[in-house]
Parts: structure tokens; C-alpha cells; sequence
């Protein structure tokens, strides 16, 4: 087929050809794996296509798809695509209002939803934005009485479908093969540190040739098995669980629920894992946190085999001479605590697991290589459609992103900045000409606004956003996110705000990890009554004071960090929160906002001041509001002297 | 840590509710099967056969049967040897008095006469509870040895009062060595162990353990009281019955009554607890443990060059202490230790 | 007639002697909810104790019998602190369970100590018929009956006193009206208990050497326990008067069909017909003669 | 939502006609008629001469002191105890000599104040118990597991998994109940109700020592329950706001007689009530 001509309709077609009976989609229903393989699939995005076209939809229009990770939202898109119109998916565990400005941009005339938690918030809207038309609901608890004209269920939205296919022989497959490559396949917004989010336009051509890179790249078969359950509206679910899995055929696996997905995957047991570095380090801190209550001896075998990992693990993935002697232990090892242990986390089976979308800590990223888990970085932006360089077997380095994808050229502008010239780059900004000009230069090249730099192995290693960059009074670079990052690779914090820029010294926020801070005052008995009383708990600010100081030391070994050492610092008394608007929907820290918020906590930072009163304003997961009050400790930390380097 | 579950999820009821869902379980089930069906009869002795593996068999089949009623309909019986009398015997009489009847048809209808016994002194368990009922299952085991010891056409007019079993032919062929004997009742036990899991996962087994958990919320969510514990009583009478008809014709040959007395009642009562109440495997596990311990002692004590009065005496002191200590320290039994190392390898390396 | 009333005295006087042993039942169940299945057995291991005393170290009944008393307050202080204390809070039933074992070990443990034959007892009255009531009604009544009768009228009597007049006593029936309530007020339960398996080990000797006397010391003693069950099916778990008039009620019926109806069906029922007497009863009253309603509450 | 909102939605271009806040069923027919009930134990009088009535659909609250007999009024209308006195007529049927069994027969099922779960069981078979009214096979059958009977066994997992699906307890199902915590068991409990697919709910104090947030997931669910399978509900509450704002009517027990019945807000405002019960006069 002429390249021009793919899409994923017709790779669904292709699927369904060359594979009908292999399994397309599993989800966890009633306590069973419900599974359908690609011909089924095939018929269901048949039906939904119909019945989306006996509604109106037409060429061009854009699809709303908003729930969590289920199959039947995965071929709403396949559906809308069909059509050849736009499938739109918003993060699910947004509140309406922030859902109503892509509702409004993307001119939603049609969506297709979950549940009526969804449907609820869309109707809230309604009176707004009157032009979303028809809504379609998965989940049909609680919906009896919705009486709205344009409510259907996605059951009746299929029968009408088939009817309509009857009816008009021939026209599904007119509209397939109307498709170009060039479309547009899919709108992802992009949450976005400052300002409204944009709508990112891939096409075809695009998406599927970051799918295609990507499958080639790690030579992903039908046989593979992924667990969906990251946001759908997030580009990182967008490339594997539909682009990859579209161009190698495999089986998307949806968990149950929310709460289940550690059951589900270690049941699932996926070939092929995704996970932001956020997920991995739960993973770790609750193995740790778990290993803390075994016995004497476990907790011995355990730490001597993890010894034995660091060791040499990471280089017996990667196929480097190790001695026979650490390679019987490895075995051992193996036997006793690695192979267990991902049993246990449901990893067993992964070949190949990627991260990417924040700094990876670097004892985090080797701990799941030395036990055999094949993890590697990659780093892409929404616009790249998530691909831009990859971490090939073999040249795993836990501080690059890896090498160039194939087919990608990267480059770097003066001030550091990361510059992408790719086909897998979007077609524009959806109605945004300014951005998307801005975005990309008159060469073709995407500013991703990055900082990096090529180290002598030709692998990229991101610093920082190229905008928060800064510089302190003495000029030296200031990149808040490396420090920020560093910090936040100890267990304890969570979180991580430092200022510095234009500054004679660097000061902090730090949020404490509730999880593992809370677990180490029980074991110590240090008694607490809530976020605000623990942080402020002299123990814990001795806790942090640690990490700080040994981040310094770290700076202090970088000739162009060291000038940036934490001087001041203090413990944030309530947690930073996306319902604040203190981190995105990604859980990105909005820089300026914090800045701006807690402007009385900067100024007290850099005055010296030993403590700071403060009382700000909370939203409750129920949507009531309230004050925290505390009076805020400030503290100073060790500086060290800046280190030579040495070569 | 042996156990690799990761990826083995289920698509189908079906699967999901089999009896051994987990992959290694049913591999390792499969290599017991096969090790006690082709290697054993091929490398035990004859002594390890007939001393050791039948009665072992055996006195599982009779603990499952006091499991299904104690462990898991929750009602105590202290007689367990009486129905199992009641099945020897009535089989007996059957293959006696009915010529050309088949012997494993001949069991099962020793198992029903055993079941229909039981559902008779089960009536009791409809009114009276916990001791009360225990008293009137020793009652039963009382009036059922009177009557095989006073009612001389139940023994064939014996004048010693002890019987002989006939040989077990069954299509033509003779189960007349150990191993043979062996291999017949380890098929019976293995097919009836199957069976009484089966039920145990239906609704049989809920309506039993409802009954056991909470019998007044079990009558209001609508199961029927009488019904339910005649059942138990039936089917756990049923499985003794056909125990004891084993016992008589495949491990004793030749049996008086008094061989079904209270003591062997309370040896399978002390299986069940030693082994798990309410746990097939545990009376499994609780038959092997009560078995080999006297062998074990006498070991001992042989080497000791102890008195057998002696020994015979520890002997029941051990037993005595066992029950108290299993009591005490895990009332559930050998099947909840085995259940918890399970649990502890499928967690490996995490405590829980 | 005559016949008739001797057979129906001689039951009545045998049931006092099962009586004796249900009592010691009672006694246990009535404060820890504990069916005491061990009861016989320790009916067993007191007698045996007794006489392996006198065996042993050649003394007479009455130094051996100090010694048994003693040895049988160790006894129950130890099943209380081995056996009960560790099962606390545990269902009925297994703590029944747990008796049983209690029995094996003990039955083995006696026979350890004393050898397992069957050894002759000599209290100081023989078992012949009393001379005075053949005499005067011409009746058939062994003296010994009418004394275990006696001893059996003289321990209920000190019981019921130690019960209503000391302060254990008073402890004792709070506790087996509410085990909860009796710890509130500060009543040391595991105490208690240890007092009752003690007294519970003394009537058990009482027993023991009433039975061991008339039939011998041998292990079928510890079936004497399996006699004292329907009476206490009859008489109800927790009452003291119901185990004596069940006693009565059992030894007499079971006596009279032995006479009766044994020799139509072949004799040999008395190990059976008290349990079938007490169930048809229980049929109609399912808490006993004299025991509590017990309301259930959902 | 806000006033600009509320002002546009009557304006034409609305696709959508108004949410329905109340989008409760309307209640049907007298389906349970209770006429002077007494219960006595022994001589103790635990009801007196009580009568009233429940509707089709709806939620029918009954309230009253510790000891007032609710929970005795509830085990009279699922057949536990038997009134000495007065006729029970059920869908225009007068009962007579209904026992527990007949009653869970005849769709009444019922939660009880004390969790009555099967403890050694796991959440889904404490669920799958509340169909053995609906199993047909017998047990031999069931002991070859096979054929007929495993597909009954499946058909009702299936209806057992809705429920646990409804009743979002996914993540427990296979947890031995004994495990779980309080809020959860009575969760189950109310699962294994439901899975008898029962006409009228008999919940005994369904909210009892939960807090805030169970709570509220647990009026959710008995609203949730209440449309979407239109059971009828009994319940006994002692949390007046939880009472007052799911109930359709209420009945006010106190010392075994009725001393009220009518509206959450009727009742409220019913001096005998105040003074028996409520202790405060309504605003």
C-alpha cells in the first residue's frame, strides 16, 4: 500500500485480515478478562462508525472521548478516524470547567464518554457550550433517568449502527477508503506550565510512523501484552497502547478499576510496560516499604542479592563480561529475590519497559535493570508524538535520553535548546497558527524548549526546561529542575520548588512524601496527626535536611552546578496540589504560580527570617474549601566547596 | 517463590474457578498423581503398601467425610467409625446376599445404607447443637456396634461375630495384591476427593458453610436448615461408609464390629484437627500425620529399646499433647501451615 | 414386685454414682463453658493414682489418700495454666476438642506412671447386701451402694455449701452467670478456674475410688464419662440438681431396661439406651431438665 | 451551578432539557399492609397493636429509642418471629405461617444490625449465597461439576460479579469477609441482599458505626438500589439526617407501639415524636 495512503482504519482492516483470531483488547469485567480479537474488533469499530455517521458525524469533525482507559473508548477513535474525522481524548479526572475550554476550541459536537460521571459534567456544561450535541455513555449505571434529548448508550449507539450499515451498503468502506495519511488522525492537548492548553494535530502519516519506529525499534510483535491504564488523553498511552499497538498488532490489556491496577498487571503480567518514572518509584518505595516488615533473614537475603544486582545486574542485561563468580550469584539471586519480586510487581514477563516524561532517579532506574527489567528512557514531547530518542539495548545511560530515533534529527540551538526535525512532527497547534509558528522555525525544526546537551557518545542528556533556566547574580546557570529533580530521587521527598534566579543563593520548598514519611515516623513512633503536623516535626526536618545537604554535595561535584547549592530551605506545610493549581494535570510544578502564591515564604527564605507564619486556601476532593494555617520553620543547610573536576 | 503467576490470567469463568487456578499447582497435583500412580506401586514394599499408603488412603477418605461435616457444615460427630461400620458391613451383606453384584456398586451401596444411618441420627442436629449433638453422634456409635455385635444375620451368623470380605474382583480382575489394592483405592479416593471438592465450590458447599458461618442468616437469605445438615449428614455418612467398606475389604480383610469402635472415631476426629478442619487437603494431611506417627514412635522407641506398654502409653500421650498443641497454637490445622507457606512463596520476598 | 424395687433402688444407687461424675462435669462446664471430655479420664487417673500409691510405696488408703488429693489439685492447676489459659475466648467446641486430647494424654499418662492392669480396690465396706434392709423389707441393697450414696449426698451437700458461703464460692457462680461482667468487677477468672479443676479433680477421685472399689481399677473406667453424658443431656449442662436427679432418672431407666427389655434383643443396651432416653428428651426439651432457655438473639 | 448558568438553560439553543435532581420512581401500590401487630417473648412485650403500610419503590425509614422493637418489627416482616396478634398482607396476599425460608422466597431480603456475614467465606461466595434460591441443579450434579450445573454456577457468578461491579468491590472479591473492615462487611452484606434480585430490602441499621464518608457511599448505594432495581427498602437508621433525607416516610416506634408516621417532615414535627425520640423541636 502506498505510504500516503495508511491510516489506522486501514491497519485495523489489516489486522483484521491478517490476524482475526489473535486477541485485539482484554479488559478486566466482572471478575474475568473480557477479550475481542481483531476481527471482532474490527466489526464493533464497523458498528460504532455507523452509528457515529447515522448521528452526523461527519469528514473533519472532532470526537470527544473522555474515561478511562476502556476498549470500547479505543475504538471510539478507531471510529471517529473511520470517518475520517478526530478523536479528541480529555483527561478524565479533570473538573468540568477545565474540560470546557477544549470543548470549546476543538468545537465538540459529539462525545463519547465513560460513565455518568462524565456524562454529569458535560451536561454542567451544556448551558455554556450548547453545541456538544450528542453525548454517548459506556457505563449505563445511574443513566435511567436522564431523560436529555442526544444521550444514547454506546449499545444502542452500535445498533443503530448496524442498521444504518444495512441501510447504506458500501458506505463504511467508501469513508475508509477516503482516508489519506496526511489527515489528521488524532487532537492531543497539551496541559501545557503556562497558559491554555493547545490542541497538538498528528496525522497519520505521523503517528503511525512514531508507531512503526518504535514497534521496529524494539521489533514488537503481535505476541506483545501492554496494560492501559495511563490517561488516554496523555500522548505517552497515545503512542503505545494505540499507535504501537496498531502497528504491531498487539493486545491492549484495561484494568478493572483504578484501585486494582497492581492486581491486573501482575495477573496480566504485560511483555511490554510504560510507565512514567512516578510509577516506577511507588513501585520501589512500596517494595521497600513491604521488605521493612519481613523477617531478619529475608531482609538479609534480600539487601545481600540486591548487593550482589548493583553489582553486576545491570551489566548482565546487557550482555558485558561479568565474572563467573558474580554470575552464579546473580543466579542465585535470581532464583531467590529477583525473579520472585517481579512475579510479585507483575513483571515477570516485561521484555522491554520504557519511561520517560520526568527525570528517572538514577538508583531508581538501576534498580529495576539490576534485577532484570529491561527499562530504558526515552524522550519525546507531545508534538514529537513522544519520540525523539531512544535508549538502544545495550547503551543504557541513567542521566541520557539515548540516541537520535531513526528517522529523527536533532540538533541543539546556542542557548542549549533541543531542536527536532522529524516525521513523526505535528501537522500544527489546532487553530493556533501564531503557536504553531512559534513552535516550529521556517527550516521545519520544533523548538521543544528544552535545554540539553550531546555527550561524547552522541546521547542527548536534558538539564531543564529551556525557559526556567536562569541565571544567578554571579552567572552561573541556574537550572531549577535538575536540583529539583535531584532532590526529588530520595524516597522522603515528593516534591521540590527551588528559586534562584537572579538571586545571590538558592532557597527551597520541599513537600514531604506523606507514604514514606509517614512509614518512618511509625517505625520510630513519632506521632502525627496530618500532612501539616508531620512536616513541620523537628525529626522530619532533620530527614530532609540529609537529602539537601547530600544534593549539595552532588552540585558541589559539578563545575557548572555548584554555584547553585540549596542554602535556605523549608518544608511546605500542605501538599502541592493539581486542585490548587499548584502542579498541572501531570503533576508538573507551576513555577511561577507557587512563586507567586507563596511570595511571603520566598521573601522570608531570602530575608533570613527563622520561621514565617502562613494560611492558605484548599480544595477538598469533595469540593468544599478550607484554610491551612502554619508557622513555618525555615532552616540553613551545609554548603560544600566547589570540587576541581578532575578530567 | 517457586510460584510464576505473572501473565496467568483468566478469561473465562471457568478458569477462574477451577479447582487449582494457579499453573505450578495443577503441574505439581499432576506429578503427585503420577508418582503415586507408576512409581509407587513400582518401588514400595508390599509392607509400605498395605501398612502405610492403604490406611493412609483410607482413613483420608473417612476424615474428608467428618470434614464435610464438622469443617464445613460445623457439626461435631464422635461417629465417624459407626457409619463406617455401617458401610463395611452393609457391603458385605450386599455382595453376600446378592450374588453377581459388581463390589465397587456394592461400596456405594454401602455408602448409601451409611447415608441413610446418618440421616437418621442426624434428625437430632435440628434441634440440638454443639455437645448435645456430639452426644447424640456417640450414641450412634454405641447403638450402631450393639447392633452388629447382636444381630447375628448382619455378621452371616458368625459365631465369633467377625467376618471375612470377599475378594475383590471387579470385571474379572482380582485386587488381591497390595498394590493392586492400593491402586483401587487410591482411584476411589482421588475420584471422591474430586467430587467432594466439586460440591464444596457449588452451592452445596456455600449452603454448608453458611450454615456453619451463621445459620440464622443462612435460613433468612433462604437456605433450608433441615435440608442442609441432613445433606451433610448424608454425604459425609455416605464417604465414611464407603471408607469403612474399604477399610473392611481392602486394608483388614477380616473385621468384628468392635474394630469401628469409639477409638477409631476419635482417631479421625483427631485427623481432621490435626490435619484442617475445613480443608480437603487438610484431611489429607491430617490422615498421612495420624498414620505415620505410630511409626514413627515405634521407631523410636525401638531404638530406645522401650517397653511397647510403654511406648503404647506415649503414644497417647503424644496424641493427646498434639491435639492440644494444634489447638492451641493453630486450630486450623496442617492445611493452614501449608496454606500460609504457600501464601509466603507466592509472596516471596515480601512477608505479606 | 419385690424384684422390681430392687432393680429399680440399685439403679437409683448407681445412678448416684454417675451423678458423681456428671457433678464433676458441671462444676466445669457451669464456670468456663468447658465440656470436660477428660472428666472420666481423670476418674481413671485418680483411682489409679490411689492405688499405684498404695502399690507403690506400700502405705495404706488413708495416707495414699492425702497423696491422690494433692497430686489431683497439681493435676487441675496444670490443665488450667497448660491446657485452658492458652485456648481463652476460643469457640466451645474447641475447647471440647481440646479435652479430648486432654484425655488421651492423661489416660497415658496414668498408665505410664501405674501399668495398665486391672488392680483391685479395698475400701473399708465390702459389697454385700445389707443385712438390715433384707431383714426388715426383704430387699437386696448392697451396703456399699447405700454408703456411696452417702458419700455422694455428703460431697453435693459441701459443695453447695463451699458455693454459697465462701468467697470463692460467690466468685465462682458470678463468674458462671457473666464471664465478662465477673472480670469487670475484678474478679481473677483464670484463678477461679483453677480452683474448679481442682475441686473437679477431687470429686473426680471421690468417683474414681467409688468405681475403682466395686469394679475394679482398670481403663474402662474412663468410659464411666460416657455415662455421666446423657445424664447430663437429662439434667442440662449447668445445673447441679439436674446432674443428680439425671443421674437418678439414667442409672434407674437404664437398670430397669437392661431387666426389662435387654433380654428381648439380646441384652447388652445399656451403653446405648441412656443416650437414647436423653435424646427422644431432647427432642422435647432442647436445653435439659434444668438448664437455661437460651434465647437467640440475630 | 451559577445563576448566569441557570439563566441560559431555558434558552432554545439548550439541546438538553433540565438534569433531573430528583430522579427518583414515583411509589406504586400498598405492597406490604401491616394490622395490628403484637409480638410478645414470654410475657415481654416487644410490639403493640402497630399498623402501617409500605409502598411499591419506596424508602420507608423506621425510627425509635434503643428497645423500641424496630429491629423485632423487622424480623416479623421477613418471618424470624411470628406476631401473636394481627394479619401481614403482602402484595394483597395475607400471609399466614411465614417462615424465613417462605419469606426470602417471596423477595424479601434482609441485612441485619449485627453483620451476619459468613465469615469463613470470601466476598464473592458470601455474594453467590445470596442466589441459592435461584439454583436449580442438585447436588450431584454439583458434586460432577458438569454440564448443567456448571452453567448455572456461571450464569449466577455472572449476576454475583454485577453486583460486586454495583457495588464497587472489585479489588475484595475474593477476601476471605472476616478481613475486611467494618464499612466494607456491611458493603457485602447489602451485596449478598441484593443477589436475591429481592421486592423489598429489609436494611437493619445499615449505617451503624461507619463514618462520614461510608456513609455516604452507603446512601448511595441504597438510593442507587432503590432506582435502579426499583427494590422497595425498610430501612432502620439511627443517623436522623441520613433518615431524613433518603426516606419517603418514616414510622417512630417507641416501648413496642407506633407513636408516628407520615413525611420526614411530618414526623419531625409530630410533638410525640419530639418528645419521645427527637428531644428537639423542629424549626
Amino acid at each position: 500500500m502506498q505510504k500516503e495512503h495508511e491510516t489506522f482504519p486501514r491497519r485495523l482492516l489489516a489486522h483484521g485480515q491478517v490476524r482475526p483470531g489473535k486477541t485485539a483488547f482484554r479488559e478486566k469485567y466482572l471478575g474475568i478478562w473480557q477479550s475481542w480479537n481483531w476481527a471482532q474488533v474490527n466489526d464493533e469499530v464497523r458498528a460504532l462508525a455507523c452509528g457515529l455517521a447515522a448521528l452526523g458525524f461527519q469528514r473533519g469533525m472532532n470526537l470527544a472521548i473522555i474515561g478511562d482507559n476502556r476498549p470500547r473508548l479505543y475504538w471510539s477513535m478507531l471510529a471517529a478516524q473511520c470517518l475520517g474525522g478526530v478523536p479528541v481524548p480529555l483527561y478524565q479526572d479533570a473538573p468540568a470547567a477545565d474540560m470546557a475550554y477544549v470543548l470549546e476550541n476543538a468545537d465538540i459536537q459529539f462525545a463519547i464518554v465513560e460513565d455518568q460521571e462524565q456524562v454529569d459534567k458535560l451536561l454542567e456544561l451544556q448551558s455554556l457550550y450548547p453545541h456538544v450535541r450528542h453525548i454517548v455513555y459506556d457505563d449505563e449505571r445511574g443513566m435511567r433517568h436522564y431523560r436529555q434529548q442526544g444521550l444514547l448508550s454506546f449499545a444502542s449507539l452500535q445498533q443503530m449502527g448496524r442498521a444504518w450499515d444495512q441501510a447504506h451498503p458500501g458506505f463504511f468502506d467508501a469513508q475508509l477508503a477516503e482516508g489519506r495519511g496526511n489527515d489528521n488522525a488524532i487532537i492531543l492537548y497539551t496541559s501545557g506550565t503556562t497558559g491554555k492548553p493547545k490542541g497538538v494535530c498528528q496525522t497519520h502519516a505521523a503517528l503511525l510512523a512514531a508507531g512503526d519506529g518504535g514497534a521496529g525499534f524494539e521489533q514488537l510483535t503481535d505476541k506483545e501484552d501492554i496494560l492501559s491504564y495511563l490517561p488516554m488523553a496523555w500522548v505517552g498511552d497515545c503512542l503505545f497502547s494505540f499507535a504501537q499497538a496498531m502497528s504491531a498488532g498487539f493486545t491492549v490489556n484495561c484494568p478493572e478499576s483504578g484501585e486494582t491496577v497492581m492486581t491486573d498487571m501482575r495477573e496480566i503480567g504485560p511483555t511490554y510496560y510504560f510507565a512514567p518514572p512516578r510509577v516506577f518509584e511507588n513501585m520501589l518505595t512500596t517494595v521497600m516499604i513491604r521488605m521493612e516488615d519481613a523477617s531478619a533473614i529475608k531482609r538479609r537475603l534480600f539487601h545481600y542479592f540486591m548487593d550482589v544486582a548493583r553489582r553486576c545486574g545491570a551489566q548482565i542485561l546487557d550482555n558485558k563480561p561479568v565474572p563467573l563468580a558474580d554470575r552464579l550469584r546473580y543466579a542465585a539471586g535470581k532464583l531467590l529475590v529477583y525473579g520472585p519480586l517481579k512475579n510479585v510487581l507483575g513483571m515477570s514477563r516485561i521484555r522491554v519497559a520504557y519511561t520517560a516524561g520526568a527525570a528517572i532517579g538514577p538508583d531508581l532506574f538501576r534498580f529495576y535493570r539490576s534485577i532484570g527489567v529491561n527499562l530504558k528512557q526515552f524522550y519525546g514531547s507531545t508534538e514529537t508524538c513522544a519520540y525523539i530518542c531512544l535508549q538502544p539495548d545495550g547503551q543504557i545511560k541513567f542521566d541520557s535520553v539515548g540516541l537520535p530515533a531513526p528517522g529523527v534529527e536533532v540538533k541543539l540551538a546556542d542557548n542549549g535548546e533541543v531542536l527536532v526535525k522529524s516525521p513523526t512532527l505535528m501537522d500544527c497547534y489546532y487553530k493556533r497558527p501564531d503557536a504553531t509558528s512559534e513552535a516550529i522555525d521556517a527550516q521545519g525544526y520544533f523548538h521543544t524548549g528544552d535545554a540539553g546537551l550531546f555527550d561524547v557518545d552522541g546521547h542527548l542528556k536534558i538539564i531543564d526546561r529551556a525557559a526556567d533556566v536562569g541565571r544567578m547574580n554571579s552567572g552561573a546557570i541556574f537550572a531549577p529542575n535538575y536540583i529539583e529533580n535531584k532532590l526529588k530521587f530520595f524516597p522522603f521527598i515528593k516534591e521540590a520548588v527551588v528559586f534562584g534566579h537572579q538571586r545571590d543563593e538558592v532557597c527551597a520548598f520541599i513537600n514531604i512524601d506523606m507514604e514514606a514519611v509517614g512509614n518512618w515516623a511509625e517505625r520510630r513512633s513519632i506521632a502525627y496527626s496530618g500532612y501539616t503536623d508531620l512536616a513541620a516535626h523537628p525529626a522530619v526536618y532533620g530527614l530532609v535536611r540529609d537529602c539537601i545537604e547530600q544534593v549539595n554535595a552532588d552540585l558541589a561535584a559539578e563545575p557548572a552546578m555548584s554555584d547553585t547549592q540549596i542554602h535556605r530551605y523549608l518544608v511546605l506545610h500542605k501538599e502541592l496540589d493539581p486542585d490548587d493549581d499548584e502542579l498541572t494535570r501531570t503533576r508538573k510544578v507551576r513555577r511561577k504560580f507557587i512563586a507567586e502564591k507563596y511570595a511571603v515564604l520566598i521573601a522570608a527564605l531570602y530575608e533570613g527570617k527563622a520561621s514565617q507564619y502562613i494560611e492558605t486556601q484548599v480544595k477538598f476532593e469533595d469540593g468544599r474549601s478550607g484554610v491551612v494555617a502554619a508557622d513555618l520553620k525555615i532552616e540553613a543547610s551545609k554548603i560544600y566547596p566547589a570540587v576541581q573536576a578532575a578530567a | 517463590m517457586l510460584y510464576r503467576e505473572a501473565g496467568q490470567f483468566k478469561t473465562s469463568y471457568q478458569a477462574d474457578g477451577q479447582i487449582f487456578p494457579i499453573l505450578q499447582d495443577r503441574i505439581a497435583l499432576l506429578a503427585m498423581l503420577a508418582v503415586a500412580v507408576v512409581a509407587v506401586p513400582l518401588l514400595a514394599s508390599p509392607y509400605v503398601l498395605s501398612a502405610i499408603l492403604i490406611p493412609f488412603l483410607i482413613f483420608s477418605l473417612a476424615a474428608l467425610g467428618l470434614n464435610i461435616l464438622t469443617g464445613y457444615a460445623g457439626q461435631l460427630s464422635l461417629g465417624t467409625a459407626a457409619f463406617m461400620a455401617v458401610g463395611a458391613f452393609a457391603s458385605y451383606n450386599f455382595i453376600l446376599r446378592i450374588p453377581g453384584l459388581p463390589v465397587l456398586l456394592a461400596f456405594v451401596l454401602g455408602g448409601l445404607s451409611a447415608a441413610l444411618v446418618g440421616i437418621a441420627f442426624g434428625l437430632p442436629s435440628l434441634r440440638i447443637r454443639g455437645f448435645y449433638l456430639a452426644a447424640a453422634t456417640l450414641a450412634t456409635q454405641f447403638f450402631v456396634v450393639w447392633c452388629l455385635t447382636k444381630i447375628p444375620y448382619l455378621t452371616n451368623y458368625s459365631t465369633s461375630g467377625v467376618i471375612t470380605a470377599q475378594p475383590i474382583v471387579i470385571l474379572g480382575y482380582a485386587f488381591d495384591t497390595p498394590d493392586r489394592k492400593y491402586l483401587l483405592v487410591l482411584a476411589v479416593v482421588a475420584v471422591m476427593a474430586l467430587l467432594a471438592k466439586n460440591m464444596i465450590r457449588s452451592n452445596v458447599g456455600r449452603s454448608w458453610m453458611a450454615v456453619r458461618d451463621m445459620d440464622v442468616a443462612a435460613e433468612v437469605i433462604g437456605f433450608r436448615l433441615m435440608r442442609t445438615k441432613l445433606l451433610a449428614f448424608a454425604v459425609s455418612s455416605f464417604y465414611c461408609g464407603v471408607a469403612g467398606a474399604l477399610y473392611a475389604y481392602a486394608y483388614l480383610g477380616t473385621v468384628e464390629p468392635e474394630a469401628y469402635n469409639l477409638d477409631l472415631s476419635f482417631r479421625i476426629l483427631f485427623m481432621i484437627i490435626i490435619g484442617g478442619v475445613g480443608s480437603v487437603l487438610g484431611s489429607f494431611l491430617g490422615a498421612a500425620f495420624i498414620v505415620l506417627l505410630p511409626v514413627l514412635l515405634n521407631v523410636v522407641a525401638h531404638s530406645l529399646a522401650l517397653p511397647t506398654s510403654v511406648a503404647s502409653n506415649l503414644e497417647l500421650m503424644v496424641f493427646g499433647a498434639l491435639i492440644i498443641f494444634f489447638l492451641i497454637v493453630e486450630p486450623h490445622g496442617l492445611a493452614r501451615l501449608w496454606q500460609i507457606g504457600k501464601e509466603k512463596l507466592r509472596l516471596w520476598p515480601f512477608p505479606h | 414386685m419385690n424384684f422390681f424395687f430392687e432393680v429399680l433402688i440399685g439403679g437409683l444407687l448407681s445412678g448416684v454414682m454417675y451423678a458423681l461424675v456428671a457433678i464433676g462435669f458441671v462444676l466445669i462446664y457451669k464456670a468456663s463453658g468447658v465440656f470436660n471430655f477428660a472428666q472420666g479420664a481423670m476418674v481413671y487417673f485418680a483411682a489409679l493414682t490411689c492405688v499405684g500409691v498404695m502399690d507403690k510405696l506400700g502405705v495404706s488408703l488413708w495416707i495414699a489418700l492425702p497423696i491422690t488429693v494433692a497430686v489431683m489439685i497439681v493435676l487441675g492447676l496444670a490443665i488450667e495454666r497448660v491446657v485452658l489459659r492458652p485456648l481463652v475466648n476460643q469457640p466451645e467446641i474447641t475447647l471440647f476438642m481440646a479435652t479430648i486430647g486432654l484425655a488421651f494424654f492423661i489416660e497415658g499418662l496414668a498408665q505410664l506412671m501405674f501399668g495398665a492392669q486391672v488392680r483391685k480396690l479395698e475400701l473399708p465396706i465390702e459389697d454385700v447386701p445389707s443385712q438390715y434392709l433384707m431383714d426388715n423389707y426383704n430387699i437386696l441393697v448392697s451396703q456399699f451402694d447405700i454408703m456411696a450414696a452417702a458419700v455422694c449426698g455428703l460431697l453435693v451437700t459441701t459443695l453447695a455449701l463451699l458455693f454459697s458461703k465462701t468467697r470463692v464460692g460467690r466468685a465462682l457462680r458470678a463468674v458462671a452467670d457473666d464471664h465478662q461482667a465477673a472480670l469487670a468487677v475484678g474478679i481473677p477468672l483464670q484463678r477461679i478456674w483453677a480452683v474448679l479443676w481442682a475441686v473437679a479433680g477431687i470429686v473426680a477421685l471421690v468417683a474414681g475410688l467409688l468405681w475403682g472399689a466395686r469394679n475394679g481399677v482398670q481403663f474402662a473406667l474412663t468410659f464411666v464419662a460416657l455415662k455421666a453424658l446423657p445424664v447430663l443431656i437429662l439434667g442440662g449442662f449447668t445445673s447441679m440438681p439436674g446432674a443428680i436427679v439425671g443421674g437418678l432418672v439414667i442409672g434407674a431407666s437404664e437398670k430397669l431396661a437392661e431387666v426389662y427389655i435387654g433380654p428381648l434383643v439380646g441384652g447388652g443396651i445399656e451403653g446405648w439406651f441412656p443416650y437414647v432416653l436423653a435424646l427422644l428428651f431432647l427432642l422435647v426439651r432442647p436445653e435439659g431438665l434444668f438448664g437455661e432457655k437460651i434465647i437467640r438473639r440475630i | 451551578m451559577t445563576e448566569d448558568a441557570q439563566m441560559q438553560m431555558n434558552e432554545p439553543e439548550a439541546h438538553f432539557g433540565a438534569v433531573s435532581t430528583d430522579g427518583r420512581r414515583p411509589t406504586g401500590p400498598v405492597i406490604l399492609d401491616l394490622k395490628n401487630i403484637s409480638l410478645s417473648f414470654g410475657g415481654v412485650r416487644a410490639l403493640t397493636d402497630i399498623s402501617f403500610d409500605v409502598r411499591q419503590h419506596e424508602i420507608r425509614a423506621i425510627i425509635g429509642p434503643n428497645g423500641a422493637g424496630k429491629s423485632s418489627m423487622l424480623n416479623v416482616i421477613n418471618g424470624v418471629y411470628r406476631p401473636q396478634q394481627g394479619q401481614i398482607a403482602y402484595r394483597g396476599e395475607v400471609r399466614k405461617n411465614m417462615d424465613c425460608h417462605a419469606a426470602a422466597k417471596s423477595g424479601i431480603a434482609r441485612t441485619f444490625q449485627n453483620i451476619a456475614l459468613f465469615k469463613g467465606m470470601t466476598v464473592l461466595d458470601n455474594i453467590m449465597t445470596g442466589r441459592n434460591l435461584k439454583m436449580k441443579s442438585n447436588f450431584l450434579m454439583q458434586a460432577l461439576y458438569w454440564g448443567p450445573a456448571r452453567r448455572e454456577e456461571i450464569a449466577h457468578r455472572i449476576k454475583a460479579e454485577e453486583i460486586i461491579d454495583f457495588l464497587e468491590i472489585q479489588a475484595i472479591r475474593k477476601t476471605p469477609v472476616g478481613r475486611l473492615p467494618y464499612g466494607l462487611q456491611k458493603r457485602v452484606e447489602l451485596g449478598r441482599a441484593l443477589a436475591a434480585e429481592p421486592e423489598i430490602l429489609l436494611l437493619d441499621e445499615p449505617m451503624a458505626g461507619m463514618n462520614v464518608e461510608e456513609k455516604q457511599d452507603m446512601c448511595r448505594f441504597i438510593l442507587d438500589v432503590n432506582d435502579q432495581f426499583g427494590t422497595t427498602i425498610v430501612l432502620i437508621e439511627h443517623d436522623m439526617g441520613v433518615v431524613m433525607d433518603i426516606s419517603d416516610r418514616v414510622v417512630v416506634l417507641d416501648y413496642g407501639k407506633k407513636i408516628g408516621d407520615g413525611t420526614p417532615d411530618e414526623v419531625r414535627c409530630n410533638q410525640d415524636v419530639i418528645n419521645a425520640y427527637l428531644g428537639v423541636a423542629c424549626a
